[in-house]
């Protein structure tokens, strides 16, 4: 990525004025789709995105069940008006790569022994996309599969950083991953302590590189604050929505 | 190739059993009177990088259109005419029964016959949209996602795609030496009228409107027919099951009253000609 | 549809000549297939088409058979050169929508509880498209139905009617489907009196919305004559050709 | 993938063993000779809106080519020609043992080797068909439909190819002001010479012509042998067995031979030349 | 084909310096593809040539397996960078001829009865092509099928005849094939004195057509030396490498 | 559809058993260290049809990259740089467990890995493959031939893309009255810097370089890390576990340190810069 302006400007703001430690508004809400049995709507900055799970339930074709596990099916699709220019519905090279980390991020976390010979699917559709599409999926997807009622070990929480301007900021945005200078996508299991995704795309010096995950990771507690509320007040309800905004 | 099959839908013996019943006595099993429509809501510019776009909430079915303008040649035999495309996909979000990958015969058919209700009621003035006569015009893109399937996505997605199109915001383009140019400006989509389908089903001798997912597994038939302002403009039978003549005319009649109704509140949801 | 030439002239004849309660010529012959189970090749005006069926036969692959009925498959599918611009050879929506509807229109004739466990297949081949392809299609495939025995409660008969010049006319041609203001398929059962299929593309008045549809259905009581003396006339033979000019 | 697999035409015990009985005294079950090709006729002109078409009835296999007459860019390395591709598709209407769907390699074997035929024996002159040398040319395109299959469809398919190609009528089009123009008028294809296939099957040690269904069923090898009037030009051997090399310099001369009948005929049904 | 310069010169040398009845150089490695269960790997002219053979081994699916026999399974396909031009790396029309022609060219020398329920996978990878590919790639599979063990009734080879300038020549190479007037890629069994393939594309009359068949026999045979050379080679060890430079 | 699996890579019992008591003492089984790349060469121009080639055998996996030089349309948002595409096909020759057909989701991440550490690493100064700025620019095809799969595809795919651009020569074209022409002169690729990938899996709590197949059949996790002269440019964690903050520190400077060697190693065997 070469950069080409400034995307941080004297007072420290970024282009949508945050500052570099601070996340987008993130707002989850549990159980949108009626017919799944786990369902999540995550906006995430400019992100629209909408989870289901159906599961565990039986697996269509049949050899493909596993004897001692559950197997767990992942879907990441953009809708054709989520992009700048329309996407064609079929899926992409990088959907399909999507598909398989994102599936690859949330398998740790999920007691998948405990549903042998079944099958859990996560379809996660993004509605409108912004920057960190992925990480706000994988954020959805794990709402909506403790919302499932599936046995997952810990929450799995996603947060970007990057490199804007030489300097290591939290969460960028589209502008930032298009112009910036580095996105790192991490998801994390916060009560574990262990990282279940992650990515680099751009140039970071030994030092950046630590920051930058030691940032990202800090991003992911913050997202698991915001899933745990989102699910606290689906099951126990409360008057204030679920709303971050730093 | 087309295949038939049992509806994979299916509705338990027993509740099968009670909606006959209340049938048999005049009723639906949600209370609703045979030609009543579910409450519906529409939300638009729900999508803010899509031209125009909306959300429709149909009971609980819900799909969201967004509208991608872009540019391209018109189609052949329609050299001065803007082209228009609407695709759906139901998402696999949608129901249990939805298996990801290539649209299905049934959701061609879906996406073909609201394409159709728009197209044939000429509802978007084509004429409009050509930017060099012959070579170059708009090419507007309607993609509808169905986000959760709970009967009669045929109305669902036909509303979506009506609402997307009466809210969307059409860009100024022009041609600068020979290329496209986006001024930045924008203007209403040129509407001339306003389609609006109704679908019935026949289960046994009941003809009954807008039917939920279990209606559907147990219809004999169904038939979705569009009105626009000046009449009828586009009409699809459905499924395995027949319809008498006489049941046809009534339907045709009722979808024409209903419709105006529809057509009304989607005014009012999209505030469109406000 | 727009409309931007007469297309009825001052002595009510249409482009072909043809007055607007009028059927183009009709043909059809029975049992051109010599490996089907059943044939038909029918000529509706220039519309050329082949049906054939194979069957009941056992399904594959068997999971996808029934065990209270019989399986109908049924496939329409135009050859490259039967259009005016070549037709690429892969199925276009057009056709999975028509193979679709199709089928749909000829299952309630069909006794397929008869023939549990069992498939029909009906493939239906356009070799020279006219207006009309569809109701052509359906006719023929009912045709070839009959001839391959299976039971049926009716025959299906198919016409289509439409509006040109603000009037109401029968058997649009395919000018009178471009230039002209609606056309509306119908297949219809005459002894059970019971429509199958029926779509409408253009814009029709409550009024001429049911004359239309009255005249479609006359065209196809026409079309059911034509179909009963191919079918008489295979199986017990006479010299004339069973020919429709009406 | 290639994959091998028994034959799926099943040709009923018994019945192959009359056949192989047959053959073993000289005979084949229809009672043809081995060098005999069945009755065949030619019907042109079927299709009128192609350029050109042949229906070809070779016993009980049934063709029917059609051919459109395009414009486009000619093929990489061949700036100066027109060009031509033959497809088939052996329709599921042919035989209980067609899948619909796309060409599978026996399809794609069909149409290769008659389009080779055709291409190898240079039968139409494409030097003709150039409109601007290097950019735009004439594109024939050659689709047959197989509507009833009953044994060598290589040579049927090729006869109704070389036949729809032998009555068609070429649009004239032109250039002006850069553009394709169809003058409305018409010429004949140009056509330098007449490729005809001959092809045979070898069952145990003996070779026949022209097999029928239930002799491809028992065949051990194929051999398709095309020439035109200056020779061999085209020939493809086929199928999992093998044959020495007395049986195709035979072969070869009866395809010669029997060729030289068959064009005759040709022309004759496609009143070419007249 | 339509030849339009010389590519005999007058001292009967060809464009790569051969005389007519001389072949390209050949190289032949047996075992290169460590995985397989028999592979060669085949230099002819500038041909580069991988093939490998896996099995006999389990069917999948299952139902494709043959009670009596093996099922044989061949892929003929090309590297994007062997071409000229790049190739799509989707398979052609053209691979997919090639692929059946392949396969039923070494069936016959196969005791398939020998293996029944099984399956042989032969995988030829064209590397870097050059004319007579398809002639090179049954060279190579024959090879890599006598490597894996398999029960032979005799070795496959393959080599091309042609016509250029008039005169019948051995092994044409890609410029004769382009320019040339005749190409018919063989392959033989020698010991059996059987063709298995035989394909011709170009004009011959009937005396160059029999010297051109005799001519192309001449060239398998010649193959077959080689072939037989290379296996004995790694079974039985020598220092000289096996090159055939005629 | 991403599908979580079993690895159909089956490590015997008994042979996994040995692995993993090997390593709980300190040992592989292999007999290398934790932290030791298997040894590996790289043969360039081993394709004399692409404009650049190497083979690549690490250990026994063999991957042999080409690169195809063509011209085209710049990329959307990126008009004036030229076009760098890396595919890879793990060909069916490469263990019995490939299918032939479309690259799965594994090969999809493969290949996308790869381009990533190019991509990002910059490597290539795609702003001086520009012909005309917007319009005409260089597309460089990588395309990569997993020949035989022992393990660590992702590092040995990526040196053989890194080999074959190192040793590529560029075909110098010019544009002559609006067309392109290959003037028959080429010059080397504009190199900037050299991005090595180092990819290390977790079996237990043990994480090491380079993994055979056998140790692929047993891991935790994966994770690849590509860096060029500057720094960090790219990583990718790949598989069902997951890793430490510490583990992913640690392993990023083991990535950088082990890089340097190979690319030292890569250096002499392209003879880049010499």
């Amino acid at each position: 990525m070469t950069q080409t302006r400034n995307l941080i400007d004297e007072n420290g703001k970024r282009t949508d004025g945050r500052t570099i430690d601070e996340m987008r508004p993130v707002k989850i809400t549990v159980g949108t789709v009626k017919n799944a049995d786990g369902s999540a709507f995550v906006e995430f900055g400019k992100n629209k995105i909408v989870a289901a799970v159906y599961g565990p339930r039986e697996v269509h074709p049949k050899h493909l069940a596993q004897p001692d596990r559950c197997v767990l099916r992942c879907r990441y699709h953009m809708s054709p008006f989520s992009t700048d220019t329309r996407k064609n519905p079929a899926p992409s090279r990088r959907e399909v790569e999507i598909s398989k980390v994102m599936r690859e991020s949330l398998e740790p976390a999920l007691m998948l022994e405990d549903y042998p010979r079944a099958a859990i699917d996560v379809f996660v559709e993004v509605l409108q996309s912004d920057g960190g599409s992925r990480c706000a999926g994988i954020t959805a997807a794990a709402v909506a599969l403790a919302d499932a009622g599936i046995n997952m070990r810990d929450i799995v929480s996603a947060c970007a950083a990057g490199k804007v301007d030489d300097k290591i900021v939290l969460d960028i945005n589209d502008t930032e991953d298009k112009e910036g200078g580095a996105d790192m996508p991490v998801a994390y299991m916060p009560r574990l302590n262990q990282v279940t995704l992650m990515q680099l795309d751009g140039n970071l010096s030994p030092d950046q590189f630590n920051e930058c995950l030691d940032k990202a990771i800090e991003g992911c507690k913050a997202v698991a604050e915001i899933q745990k509320a989102a699910l606290m007040q689906k099951y126990f309800g409360n008057e204030t929505e679920v709303k971050e905004e730093q | 190739m087309s295949t038939s099959k049992r509806s994979t839908i299916i509705v338990e013996h027993l509740r099968k059993q009670q909606m006959l019943e209340a049938i048999a006595n005049g009723k639906r099993l949600d209370g609703r009177g045979f030609d009543e429509i579910r409450p519906f809501e529409i939300e638009i510019d729900v999508i803010k990088k899509a031209n125009g776009s909306a959300r429709v909430k149909l009971g609980d079915s819900e799909v969201i259109a967004g509208i991608k303008v872009e540019t391209g040649e018109p189609f052949e035999g329609l050299e001065n005419k803007g082209a228009l495309i609407v695709s759906a996909e139901v998402l696999p979000t949608a129901s249990p029964h939805i298996e990801p990958g290539p649209p299905d015969e049934e959701t061609v058919e879906l996406a073909r016959v609201v394409d159709r209700g728009v197209r044939e009621s000429e509802m978007v003035d084509l004429d409009e949209l050509v930017l060099v006569p012959g070579k170059i015009v708009y090419t507007i893109f309607v993609d509808c996602s169905v986000i959760n399937a709970d009967g009669n996505l045929f109305d669902a997605t036909s509303y979506a795609t009506v609402s997307a199109l009466l809210s969307a915001k059409l860009p100024i383009l022009e041609m600068q030496d020979g290329k496209v140019v986006d001024t930045g400006k924008t203007k209403p989509m040129p509407i001339k009228t306003i389609p609006i389908s109704i679908t019935a089903v026949k289960i046994g001798d009941v003809v009954m409107l807008d039917p939920v997912t279990e209606e559907e597994g147990s219809m004999d038939a169904r038939i979705t027919i569009t009105t626009s302002d000046e009449g009828f403009c586009a009409l699809q039978k459905g499924y395995t099951g027949s319809f008498t003549v006489d049941q046809i005319k009534k339907a045709a009649e009722t979808a024409r009253i209903k419709g105006q109704e529809i057509r009304a509140k989607v005014k009012e949801f999209t505030k469109y000609g406000s």
